[in-house]
């Protein structure tokens, strides 16, 4: 297996609080890598340490052997990231097709193109299409984001993050607020991804976690205290300690 | 479908209505003025005097519209007044700048313009025009003549100034070619300003003996105001603008026994400035200012070319007013070969008549006063 | 059926079938209002590319409308009285030929609006507002100050610039140039606006982490749109000098920025066709209001914040709504 | 089942944006009693502090508060029946000294400046500090202060020991319960723990914006809790 | 140039700097505690100089115009407020920035329409007449000193009142996290009102102050009004202390710039192009100084929160 994502001792201080405390760990190919901890323990820090919207005070990153610890987030896209939100994110007045269209112009930087029409359908059409039936968006793709349902929009999430045409993704509770049955079609998108290109997932829901992860890292006060496979994790007693409860 | 009929229809009735007022007999008068704002009293005053004179005349048909005291709006109201009223006479403009901005175009236009206040240098010199007609004076002439009577009332060491625009500066240049004594400073204010407490403060530290300042309108109420505020107690000197009747109210005791220099008063003894004040105060129950006159001047002016010439006839009619053949309420008037007043120039006093701020002729400042552009112009 | 479209094609053919009957009907004033209207409109349209397609409000396009009318005025009246502009590196003495105005109109407005864009787009919110309004006031008190062209006083340049030895200053020509002016802009606007920048320009309003999580600098995307922007409105300015063949520092007063904004909000925000139909309602209704009253301003107070609390579509967004429910 | 209703809330559907979030909540709090509300993360647990609060509109269903009818009204009205919060991430203004804080929404009552600095005597010495210089707990403490200083009947804590280490978490379970003692009913929400069992006499959960399951902590069963709240 | 002019010209600064405090503290707090973009503020500005203008008329007294121009600024002020600017809050700044143009013209032209165009004008009480000696040979018009005491007396009282009082802590709460000053039982609507009604007194009270020794005139608010802006930019939106210090900044600048400049320029060139050229760099220095902080403080010298 292929390491595509490294994390090297990353840190990050806020004042006297360690948000990120020596981090380690790395993503390889054809995995769901899924990084669990409280609320607090600093895992949207990390997140917005690895797509460079906040800078580590020491560390590295290292995508498919290139270091990108001091890249700006586009340059990092254009590497090959993607990621999705926690609280989503799309561009509620572009339709579904336009918000997928979107991150396709960026991707390939087409966004100094001035002349082309985005109707008339010249532009990466073909693609765009495979995506949407991917994500089983298809068939609504001219309804505006602002009309879909909060599943839909997850789904949306993911067909943006395609687009980008990564080499990994990174997903931020995809499955928050989503109905059992979305939760199961959202499991057989990310199976069906995770062979071109690997996840990692932050997710609270542990049953999700457990029955989708190959990997799971627990974070706990901005350290990653146990690494493992589901039943390694389950069975580990630091991690039923600091994050399951002593129940 | 609807809304393109109504839009034809409406713009017929527009077209429509300006063809009826399209009559070759009559003449009509543009005027552009200033009625809003710090300016506002003296655009009153030149229009109250005008329509005064022309109330009788039934071939005069006068259009007024107010320029803010903005060149841009003055240029886009000429443009109007050319082009959708057709006025054959264009006159009115206070302020040098907005003249500089708005004669030039209407003159090379074919319009003829008199101009009842502004006489800035440029259109006194190289800029002279054949339709340009100023019926107040060149405005170096007051300050000219106030140079002449700071001489004689012994002033060696005065500090003046003037606001930043043509005008402002022919100020200056007139006083300072008449005043044979030293400068204790020298200032241009912006145009529009309000607060004087920077210059007046200069003033109090220049050690001076006297002060000159220009500055027209509303900037001089309030530098008045604040001079008597400050405490400074050297004489002051100025032209008429800052001392006649519209202000003198506003400017209040602070004004009385300053002197200033002025073509007009209203106690100059000839029969047509006799009959004028009157009829004003009938008309308009106040008594009438130095911009009164002017306005009331330029009107007498127009009708008086008008019974000698049609202003289709431009030739004949441009010689009907060359000839100022009307009673002026100046006396003497006539014009010089730049199309600006020969006339006498008096020095007047502030006083006090019962109640009411007035001004009083104190002396003759200069006599059969011309202008210093006559040789540049080429006409 | 009226759709925005038909909206767009109706008022350009008014406005050209209006010229026309007020040349034949011999209304020169009409012809002025008309091409008034539409120099007004391009500004706006301008300043509607990153306002109403970027939400960058910026409080301070009179400074590109000013800039395009001091550069044309100073080329005009340079060449109007045969004197030197600049003595190196080559003798220039401004031009009176349209083409030349427009060219340096372009490149001076968009250098002046890459430059103010780097130093505004740093900022955002109410500070990009504030920020905007306070380099075009500084202009303005430069123009105002700045004794050789004029000053508070601005200057005449006495007439128009010449194209292709049209006569200009036959209101008609006048118009037309204009009137192909606005075809070209609203030409290129539709383009850009439907184009992948337009769509990464009207992303950026709304979400600045989605764009860049897309791999695209919202920074450069708007700069561009600005630098675009300031030139349109840099060309309305110089085609607004010599339509008055008058040039003066109002031409950058912060309320020629206010009003431009009033021209996209009356039309209808974010709408290609928006500013035009907001600059005609505008100019129509200081001229017919004004008539009646010389307080029509009330009205027009009264009119703007009525738009903006109940009808936030503009006269544009208010047909199409009430086709709609007919 | 004889001390009279507080708080009662029938069938509350809430929604963000477009987003429904509760979708049919019912909970009681009778006087003097302390109820928790649990869930996991995104099930709308906070959606329906903000809906009891005001701080977000209810569309359907009613919320009384000593039988005076709630939803709708605005949420300082609600807040003067009665009703004190702490709210999640603590929301102290950090603009403002621990004096100010403490102050600046009092209501004359039992709670004043005095009882507080009893309750947490680590203030009295930095009453004229800037807020934002506490840690995590003493902000949590301040936000619990700024709430009993507007003398509530009901003390609803979001999040109660949320990031606090176990020291300090036992410190705020202690002042809990002395402000309990003195006849204050709570509505908490927190993570599962022996602390909460111990403390609350009533729990609710919640799960996707619904009242599943709701009686004695310690009367849930393992399977529910692994259902509901994943432990 | 001498001491004297210097200090009196120092004096000058101060006095223009607290009036732009007068208008800047309102500004300042509307625009920091409820997100609102005011730019109507100038029209409370020139309302007050109206209504002192016209109780003047009427009753000839000096105190009692002062009155009228706060008390009547601030009723207006609250019944703009209760109509219009309260469904501002939640809009963007756009609007925000519309409607309050609009706002502008609307109360432009009714005093127009009221009052006439051609500008009022008040007189200074016999009290205040005439000029001081402060120090040794120095003397200083006893209004001026009369509006800089005032500034220091509303400079004052604005510092208790926000820091001090009940009402100041829970202005500052708003202006922190509104939503939960709410939750903790305070009418933050009421609040609002009441803010602004003070933002449009102090605006009024320096319309009337200004407008006595100057003139009362449509349009006087505007200027000042941008100036104001500039202050608040540079002072950091929401800080009565950085609009304090922002405003004698400003006044001083302004002042200094244009009366040094042209006299340092007046060695090299005649006085009229000393002047212009004095004056152009003068006018510019502001926001010159404006620009420099934003660059390097972007959000004020005094201004933590962006919202």
């Amino acid at each position: 297996m292929n390491k595509i994502l490294q994390i090297i001792d990353l840190k990050k201080n806020f004042g006297a609080i360690t948000a990120s405390n020596n981090i380690n760990f790395c993503l390889e190919t054809g995995e769901i890598h899924a990084l669990i901890g409280p609320n607090g323990a600093g895992k949207s820090t990390l997140i917005k340490q690895i797509m460079g919207e906040m800078k580590q005070d020491s560390g590295e990153i290292i995508l498919s052997g290139i270091n990108i610890s001091n890249l700006t987030t586009e340059d990092r896209i254009h590497l090959g990231f993607a990621r999705s939100f926690q609280i989503t994110d799309v561009i509620s007045d572009f339709t579904i097709f336009q918000n997928v269209l979107l991150a396709k112009i960026g991707k390939e930087k087409k966004f100094y193109n001035f002349y082309s029409s985005i109707d008339s359908g010249e532009l990466t059409y073909e693609e765009i299409k495979t995506i949407l039936l991917k994500i089983d968006l298809w068939d609504e793709r001219e309804k505006p984001a602002s009309l879909l349902s909060h599943g839909e929009r997850r789904q949306l999430e993911i067909g943006i993050a395609l687009a980008l045409n990564p080499k990994l993704i990174l997903l931020d509770e995809p499955m928050a607020g989503l109905s059992l049955d979305k939760i199961e079609k959202m499991k057989l998108i990310f199976n069906q991804i995770k062979d071109d290109v690997p996840i990692l997932l932050i997710e609270h829901n542990m049953d999700v976690v457990f029955s989708i992860a190959d990997r799971i890292s627990v974070l706990v006060n901005g350290k990653i205290i146990a690494s493992g496979t589901s039943s390694e994790i389950k069975s580990n007693s630091d991690v039923k300690e600091a994050y399951l409860g002593t129940a | 479908m609807l809304k393109i009929i109504n839009l034809i229809l409406s713009i017929g009735l527009l077209l429509a209505s300006s063809l009826v007022f399209a009559d070759g007999h009559k003449l009509k008068v543009g005027m552009i003025t200033t009625l809003s704002g710090g300016g506002s009293g003296l655009g009153i005053d030149v229009r109250d005097g005008f329509m005064l004179a022309v109330k009788d005349s039934k071939d005069i048909e006068v259009v007024i519209e107010d320029d803010q005291r903005k060149p841009d709006i003055a240029v886009q109201l000429a443009d109007k007044m050319i082009q959708s009223e057709k006025v054959d006479v264009l006159t009115g403009i206070i302020w040098s700048n907005l003249a500089m901005a708005v004669v030039p175009a209407a003159v090379s236009q074919g319009k003829f313009y008199l101009s009842p206040n502004a006489g800035p240098s440029a259109l006194a010199g190289k800029g002279c025009h054949e339709n340009y007609f100023n019926v107040a004076w060149q405005n170096d002439n007051l300050h000219e003549a106030a140079g002449g009577h700071a001489n004689s009332a012994g002033f060696k060491n005065t500090f003046i100034l003037a606001p930043n625009y043509p005008a402002g500066k022919d100020a200056l240049t007139g006083f300072k070619r008449y005043f044979k004594g030293s400068l204790a400073g020298e200032i241009y204010t912006k145009l529009g300003q309000t607060d004087y407490a920077v210059e007046i403060a200069q003033i109090r530290a220049s050690k001076a003996d006297s002060v000159f300042f220009f500055l027209p309108g509303g900037m001089g109420i309030g530098f008045m105001k604040q001079y008597a505020q400050s405490g400074i107690e050297i004489p002051v000197v100025g032209p008429a603008f800052s001392f006649d009747q519209g202000i003198l109210k506003a400017v209040g005791e602070a004004a009385l026994g300053v002197k200033n220099t002025s073509q007009w008063s209203k106690d100059l003894d000839n029969k047509a400035n006799k009959k004028f004040v009157s009829d004003f105060q009938n008309e308009y129950g106040r008594l009438p200012s130095l911009y009164a006159s002017q306005g009331y001047d330029t009107g007498k002016l127009l009708m008086s070319a008008m019974e000698k010439a049609s202003v289709k006839d431009m030739g004949s009619f441009r010689e009907a007013l060359r000839s100022a053949d009307f009673d002026s309420t100046r006396g003497q008037f006539s014009f010089s070969s730049n199309h600006h007043p020969i006339q006498d120039i008096y020095v007047r006093e502030v006083i006090k008549e019962g109640d009411i701020l007035t001004n009083k002729i104190v002396s003759v400042g200069l006599k059969d006063h011309s202008n210093a552009y006559v040789s540049q112009c080429s006409m | 059926m009226i759709s925005e479209k038909n909206i767009s094609y109706i008022s350009l053919i008014s406005l050209l079938l209006i010229a026309i009957f007020a040349e034949y009907f011999n209304e020169p004033y009409l012809i002025t209002l008309l091409s008034r209207i539409i120099i007004f409109s391009i500004a706006a349209i301008g300043l509607n590319l990153v306002l109403g397609f970027g939400n960058l409000i910026s409080f301070g396009h009179a400074a590109f409308f000013g800039l395009g009318g001091y550069i044309s005025g100073i080329l005009a009246i340079h060449a109007f009285n045969s004197e030197l502009l600049i003595s190196w590196p080559f003798l220039f003495s401004g031009s009176n030929n349209s083409l030349i105005i427009w060219l340096f109109t372009i490149l001076f407005c968009s250098l002046l609006a890459l430059l103010l864009g780097a130093l505004c787009l740093r900022t955002s919110g109410v500070y990009f507002i504030m920020i905007t309004l306070a380099f075009a006031q500084m202009l303005y008190y430069f123009a105002i100050s700045w004794p050789s062209y004029g000053g508070e006083d601005g200057f005449s340049i006495y007439v128009r610039s010449t194209l292709f030895g049209i006569n200009t200053m036959q209101g008609l020509n006048f118009f037309l140039i204009c009137f192909f002016w606005l075809l070209i802009i609203l030409f290129t606007i539709n383009k850009v606006v439907k184009s992948p920048f337009g769509l990464a320009l009207r992303a950026t309003r709304f979400n600045l982490t989605r764009v860049k999580s897309v791999g695209i600098n919202p920074f450069k995307i708007q700069l561009i749109a600005f630098v675009l922007s300031g030139a349109i409105t840099g060309i309305a300015g110089s085609l607004y000098v010599d339509l008055n063949r008058f040039v003066s520092p109002s031409l950058l007063s912060w309320q020629m920025s206010g009003e431009f904004i009033v021209f996209i909000l009356i039309g209808g925000l974010g709408r290609i066709y928006g500013p035009l139909i907001g600059a005609a309602f505008f100019v129509t209704f200081e001229q017919f209001f004004g008539s009646y009253t010389e307080h029509w301003q009330i009205f027009l107070g009264i009119i703007i914040i009525s738009t903006v609390l109940f009808a936030k579509g503009g006269i544009i967004g208010f047909i199409l709504e009430y086709r709609k429910n007919e | 089942m004889n001390k009279s209703l507080i708080l009662k809330l029938d069938n509350i559907y809430s929604s963000y944006s477009n987003v429904q979030v509760l979708n049919g909540v019912n909970l009681l709090i009778r006087k003097g009693e302390i109820v928790s509300l649990l869930g996991r993360n995104g099930m709308g647990k906070t959606t329906t502090i903000k809906s009891i609060c005001g701080i977000l509109k209810p569309h359907s269903g009613k919320i009384e508060f000593n039988s005076v009818k709630i939803n709708g009204m605005e949420s300082y009205k609600i807040a003067r029946l009665g009703i004190g919060l702490v709210p999640e991430g603590r929301r102290i203004f950090a603009n403002l000294t621990v004096k100010e804080n403490l102050i600046g929404s009092s209501v004359k009552g039992y709670w004043d400046l005095d009882k507080i600095l009893t309750l947490f005597p680590i203030f009295e010495e930095r009453l004229s500090q800037l807020s934002s210089n506490l840690s995590g707990g003493e902000q949590q403490m301040l936000a619990i202060g700024r709430a009993l200083m507007t003398n509530p009947s009901l003390l609803i804590l979001d999040e109660a020991t949320e990031g606090l280490s176990p020291v300090i978490s036992k410190k705020i379970w202690n002042v809990l319960r002395e402000v309990s003692n003195k006849g204050i009913s709570i509505l908490i929400i927190d993570k599962i723990s022996q602390d909460l069992k111990e403390f609350s006499n009533y729990s609710y959960i919640l799960e996707r914006g619904k009242s599943v399951w709701n009686g004695k902590l310690a009367e849930l069963s393992s399977d529910n809790s692994k259902r509901f709240l994943g432990v | 140039m001498t001491a004297e002019l210097l200090i009196e010209q120092l004096l000058n600064g101060l006095q223009f700097g607290f009036m732009l405090f007068l208008m800047s503290a309102g500004l300042t707090l509307i625009f920091g505690v409820m997100g609102l973009i005011n730019l109507a503020h100038g029209s409370f500005y020139m309302i007050g100089a109206f209504s002192a203008a016209a109780t003047f008329a009427f009753f000839n007294s000096f105190w009692l115009s002062l009155f009228a121009s706060f008390s009547s600024a601030a009723v207006v002020g609250v019944i703009v407020e209760k109509t219009i600017i309260r469904k501002l809050y939640n809009r963007d700044h756009l609007d925000q920035v519309l409607v309050t143009f609009a706002l502008i013209l609307f109360f432009s032209e009714l005093i127009r329409w009221i009052f006439g165009a051609f500008p009022l004008y008040l007189d200074v009480p016999k009290i205040l007449n005439g000029s001081i000696e402060i120090f040794d040979g120095i003397y200083y018009s006893k209004y001026r000193l009369f509006i800089i005491f005032v500034g220091l007396i509303i400079a004052t009282f604005l510092f208790f009142l926000i820091g001090k009082t009940n009402l100041g802590i829970q202005i500052r709460a708003g202006q922190y996290d509104r939503e939960m000053i709410s939750a903790l039982g305070v009418n933050i609507s009421k609040l609002y009102t009441l803010l602004f009604g003070i933002g449009a007194a102090l605006a009024g009270l320096a319309g009337a102050l200004i407008g006595t020794i100057q003139s009362v005139e449509v349009g006087m608010g505007e200027p000042i009004l941008i100036l104001a802006f500039v202050i608040i930019v540079i002072g950091g939106i929401g800080s009565i202390k950085g609009a304090l210090i922002a405003s004698l900044l400003v006044g001083l600048v302004d002042t200094l710039g244009r009366f040094l400049i042209p006299w340092v320029l007046q060695t090299i060139t005649n006085p009229s192009d000393a002047m212009s050229i004095g004056s152009a760099i003068g006018s510019m220095l502001i926001y010159i100084l404006m620009a420099i902080i934003l660059i390097l403080r972007p959000t004020g010298l005094y201004g933590k929160i962006l919202s």
